[in-house]
């Protein structure tokens, strides 16, 4: 699916009614935070690939660039008692939720400081205190965990939803199907979120589904389904604060198909000849981040200047992170036979 | 203590656990309102209702995984196989998520989940329904395996891999669930996840043998004793972490060894036991230690062949005394 | 779904059109033949139920009784270069194909003369000659194979087509949902077929899925999808025919739920008290091979006393094949080493 | 004999091969268009177009499982894993129908497919990234189970494997990929897959490795070479069925071994191998033999850590003379 940005606004499905309160007459300051957030993922992912570059961190790395409207999107409109689950190209996501920008670069140096001490690497993230349950490398194979949190909140009362994330590709995975039956049947509160970006690796939408409309997929699970931009800060949010409302109100799961685009190759090995160079700057000339830059600016939120000031602020504080990345130490020795079992 | 059926050993921890600890629910294929395709979970579902006993569809992918996100977030999930023959379709599920998630996680991750079920060979079901992936499961760090074997060890250490705080996999066997038993009552009779047993003492030669293989084990040394050979039998229990302790003690006692298996010979658990035997006591070997393992083949559905392919009381004997004759000779 | 006779018939879906001709058109002699093939399996069944009562045969047993116009139907349909593979409740599909009435029941007494030398059992049957590749045990495991089979026949340009039956449970794998995709992706000439008798075991269809108008689950996969009463011939072939032809020329896949009823339990273990007597009855009342002899009877194809001297044809077959079977010699103990490798 | 990069010999045994039969053909995830993620496809597509090297979605339960039912109707497919940590989720395609539908179906179906891919550790990819499953498959009757360690065997292996009539699990390393060495370009030139081979002399003690692990083991060799102790090294390739007389020659020799594996230690390919030495080669045993396995631990992001938790050639210099040390004392 070589999606053109037409295409791509024309593609958008009715959906669900949003909440009353549109998102973006959101107050300048929440909004403001949500700038920041989105600045501080790309900055994050951008000074990350420079590092990799330099071969000082190592493993696969999957660039989150282009994408963050989806993830803090909808991550700024969970509480506390919610969960974040997704896929190895967790960054965004982590960050979305509050992870500590050291403690993410730190686990991509592999330190002790690392938000899996180390263990996990840039696919598995993990921070328990913000319910942030991973950063899962095998496509598709974490979805149903998100049925088990589903399970977990709904029978411990505990009033929250859980975010589910993943890939286009991971459609084409039988576990996901399983895990989206599941939560129908069992009524679990789960907003399952499919970021399409048009590509998993090389391969477009369509050379591997034969339905290239993804969120009709899951009509065959009796749940509300839409699609939106995911570029669109302001879409994203109002069409899955209603999706998380009735997740956590009435235990109606649901599934949102966000059409988005990478900025970045797959992973820092993929040359990503796959794409064209026009293709590309189509899509960055709908980068997220800038539309939410206009907005603000168009509503006054904040002048021109203001807006500098959040990014030179995000981006020493990335800086900071890789010294303190740097600077932190190695797991011991022992940590190789540590946190098998309990 | 009264005397129960082993499946009835097996609910009556399910009960005792599921009362105890609402954080407990059983999840699998008919184990609700069809009171187990065995019917281990019997009148569970009337007595605790379907958010704790909960029927899944033919999903093992989806209902194991679901398990296993249940379990990351506080609750202690029993996943039913029907057959772990079935959990062949959820391996990446125990393999990847259940054994790995704690390590990649930097330890903050607890995942309190039993995976349960009948497993091996049992009665003319042919190649696809007789599977024993125990060495397959054992191979694994961040998994404890666990087959229990009579009544009262099922009960015992069912309700410790239920409290236990890592992913078990407990293996049963339809061989055995009509097997009966005393069972202690006490709702806090537990038994510990990473010892064997000595089933028989003897001194000439160990057999050591696990799940319903046990018992061919003792039957062969009842034979063996008609001959004056005194068998010592160990019930394995757990096959991850396996008792080294126990092994190695009985081995120093007989100086020959006879394995007992459920599965295939290649990559088996008997050979884990013999490499530690080596290793470990070497020079308390007075002759090779002999597996009885299946034939290498798949399981045929002709009733012949497929006891041919199997251990039996006899071939047991055969091979211990092989161990014998090789020290006699 | 306890399925009541009245919403069966109600359900059914708008369906691709027929080919010309109507099968109740058929003439008379092909009528009877497909008549004496029905025949043939419930005789088969019900014979192998009482074998099995006797101990005379071991393992999972699943009878197929109730079933046999999906069967016979849609196998009738198919020449000497087609395929057929099923799961294990495989009696029906396997007879329907023409296996011998003796290579079938010497294989369930596990002799060396049975359709698989006496090593795959009720649920593992074979017979390459006639291209029916089994008889798999492992719900839905079967259904990427019959993708398979439909590629080798696309690719060496047999001209024919792989029909794949399964259960209504099935549609609950993941296996399921991803050889769906691949074969509307690939084009391959398959005929899913879904024998929805209401239950899984004990589970009841829409106890196991979210959505259950199981036909409507593959429009997720963009192939021709239809319901059909699963206990009226015609109405099976009219249906089948045309999604053969589709197959064989178009290589368009396509899926057909056909709705029916297993008379008897789940396997010969289930005592089956999750169905009441009343709704057995009211499935009993519907007989597909009754609805058939009264066709041909009311189309004077054959009087009544013509189809009971198939019957009696039929019953003294399988009785030639229980004593065929028990006298058959069981596989040498060599042939527990035999057929691992080529 | 062209010298050419370990990937470009397995490419060379696939052109050759698609070349030669219209029925073998190639499927698996990035394997046409992007030229195969690791680039061993690399212009296959160009040259036999999209019915020969098929791209699939990320559905290695499906089109592993179509790979198997094409070889059931008569084609030779090639099903390309990305990596074998991938085959996890198509487990039950592998061990239950592949392996086990010929035995079913009394030899009426034969199965002339390749599963192939990259297996093991390769470098910071953690621990669901890291699998080495090859104990798993060679514990199964029914599949053949290959690892190739040389530019040279690598492409005679693989024509081998795609001619064979039987499932062959074939298992490459990522590690390996940019290794050179000659390659013969003969089209037939074919390498056994059932034989180990000698791959450094020596006669005071036997290594036995595998995969990337034999170059750990030559280079061990080395090392033990400078205190002149003589090791032979032998490149298992088979592992199921392994090369019994070759090792078993070899340790006659030696009296003394050290295994080294890609994988986890308990239920391993050498605790088999001290199985069948023990049980053949009693007599001989000088010492217990030592194994060099991986930590038992899954596999940890961090380069350190996960440097320690695999062999290497000091492990292995350790192992051996450990194995010698206990025969001086
Ligand atoms: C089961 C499995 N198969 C293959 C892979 C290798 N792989 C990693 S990411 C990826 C593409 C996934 O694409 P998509 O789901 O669209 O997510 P995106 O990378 O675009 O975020 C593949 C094939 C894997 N990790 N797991
Ligand atoms: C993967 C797997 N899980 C569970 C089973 C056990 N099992 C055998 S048949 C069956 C029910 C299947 O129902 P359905 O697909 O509707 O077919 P039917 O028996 O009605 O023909 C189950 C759960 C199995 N064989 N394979
Ligand atoms: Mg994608
Ligand atoms: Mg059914």
């Amino acid at each position: 699916m070589k999606t053109s940005a037409a295409k791509l606004a024309a593609s958008r499905a009715a959906r669900p009614p949003a909440d009353p309160g549109r998102s973006s007459d959101l107050p300048g300051p929440k909004l403001l935070e949500i700038y920041r957030t989105m600045v501080r993922l790309r900055k994050f992912e951008e000074r990350c690939y420079q590092v990799y570059l330099q071969r000082k961190i190592g493993g696969f790395c999957h660039i989150y660039s282009g994408q963050e409207a989806v993830a803090v999107g909808m991550i700024s409109l969970l509480g506390p008692q919610d969960y974040v689950i997704t896929a190895y190209r967790d960054h965004g996501q982590a960050l979305a939720r509050g992870l500590s920008v050291k403690a993410c670069m730190a686990e991509l140096y592999g330190k002790a400081t690392g938000c899996s001490r180390g263990k996990g690497g840039s696919m598995h993230f993990f921070d328990t205190s913000v319910r942030f349950m991973g950063g899962h490398g095998i496509v598709g194979a974490h979805v149903p965990l998100a049925c088990g949190i589903g399970w977990a909140i709904k029978h411990q009362d505990q009033k929250g939803v859980c975010l589910c994330f993943f890939g286009d590709g991971a459609m084409n995975q039988g576990a996901v199907h399983e895990a989206l039956n599941l939560a129908s049947l069992y009524k679990l509160p789960v907003v399952f979120v499919c970021e399409n970006n048009g590509y998993a690796m090389g391969t477009a939408v369509a050379r591997g589904a034969a339905e290239e409309n993804i969120y009709l997929r899951a009509n065959s699970y009796k749940m509300p389904t839409c699609r939106v931009d995911g570029n669109n800060l302001f879409e994203v949010m109002d069409v899955t604060g209603g999706l998380i409302r009735r997740a956590r109100e009435e235990f109606q799961p649901s599934f949102v198909e966000a059409v988005t685009y990478r900025f970045r190759g797959h992973s820092m090995s993929d040359p990503g000849s796959y794409r064209t160079r026009e293709e590309v700057d189509a899509h960055k000339a709908r980068d997220p981040i800038a539309q939410v830059a206009q907005h603000i600016l168009k509503q006054k939120h904040a002048a021109s200047g203001d807006l500098d000031e959040i990014d030179a602020e995000e981006s020493a504080s990335v800086e900071e992170s890789v010294k303190f990345a740097e600077e932190s130490p190695p797991p011991s020795p022992d940590a190789l036979y540590e946190d098998i079992y309990a | 203590m009264p005397e129960v059926e082993f499946r009835k050993a097996l609910n009556m921890a399910l009960d005792e656990e599921l009362a105890r600890d609402p954080k407990v629910f059983i999840i699998g294929e008919e184990v609700a309102e069809y009171d187990g395709a065995y019917k281990v979970t019997k009148g569970l579902l009337a007595k605790y209702g379907p958010q704790r006993v909960v029927d899944a569809p033919i999903s093992e992918s989806g209902f194991c995984g679901l398990g296993v996100g249940a379990a990351m977030a506080g609750m202690r999930p029993v996943v039913e196989f029907m057959t772990f023959s079935f959990s062949l379709v959820a391996m990446d599920q125990i393999l990847n998520n259940a054994a790995k998630i704690r390590y990649m996680s930097g330890g903050q991750i607890t995942l309190p989940i039993t995976m349960r079920g009948p497993s091996g060979v049992v009665h003319q079901l042919a190649a696809t329904h007789s599977n024993a992936l125990e060495s397959i499961f054992a191979h694994c760090p961040g998994l404890k395996v666990v087959a229990c074997s009579t009544p009262e060890n099922a009960k015992g250490l069912l309700k410790s891999a239920i409290r236990d705080n890592d992913p078990v996999i407990f293996m049963e066997s339809e061989l055995l669930y009509a097997m009966k038993g005393d069972v202690p009552d006490d709702p806090d009779f537990l038994l510990p996840l990473d010892k064997g047993r000595i089933a028989r003492d003897g001194e000439d030669v160990t057999i050591v043998a696990y799940s319903k293989r046990v018992h061919q084990a003792l039957a062969a040394a009842d034979l063996l004793a008609q001959e004056g050979i005194k068998a010592e039998v160990i019930d394995l229990i757990s096959l991850r972490p396996i008792d080294q302790d126990l092994i190695l003690r009985s081995f120093r006692k007989t100086n020959r060894m006879v394995t007992v298996e459920e599965s295939w010979s290649f990559c088996g658990i008997g050979a884990s036991i013999v490499d530690l035997v080596q290793r470990h006591a070497f020079d308390y070997m007075d002759a090779p230690i002999e597996r009885v393992t299946l034939e290498e083949a798949p399981m045929p559905y002709n009733e012949s062949i497929e006891t041919l392919a199997q251990p039996s009381p006899e071939k047991i004997v055969m091979a211990a005394k092989k161990s014998l004759y090789r020290a006699v000779a």
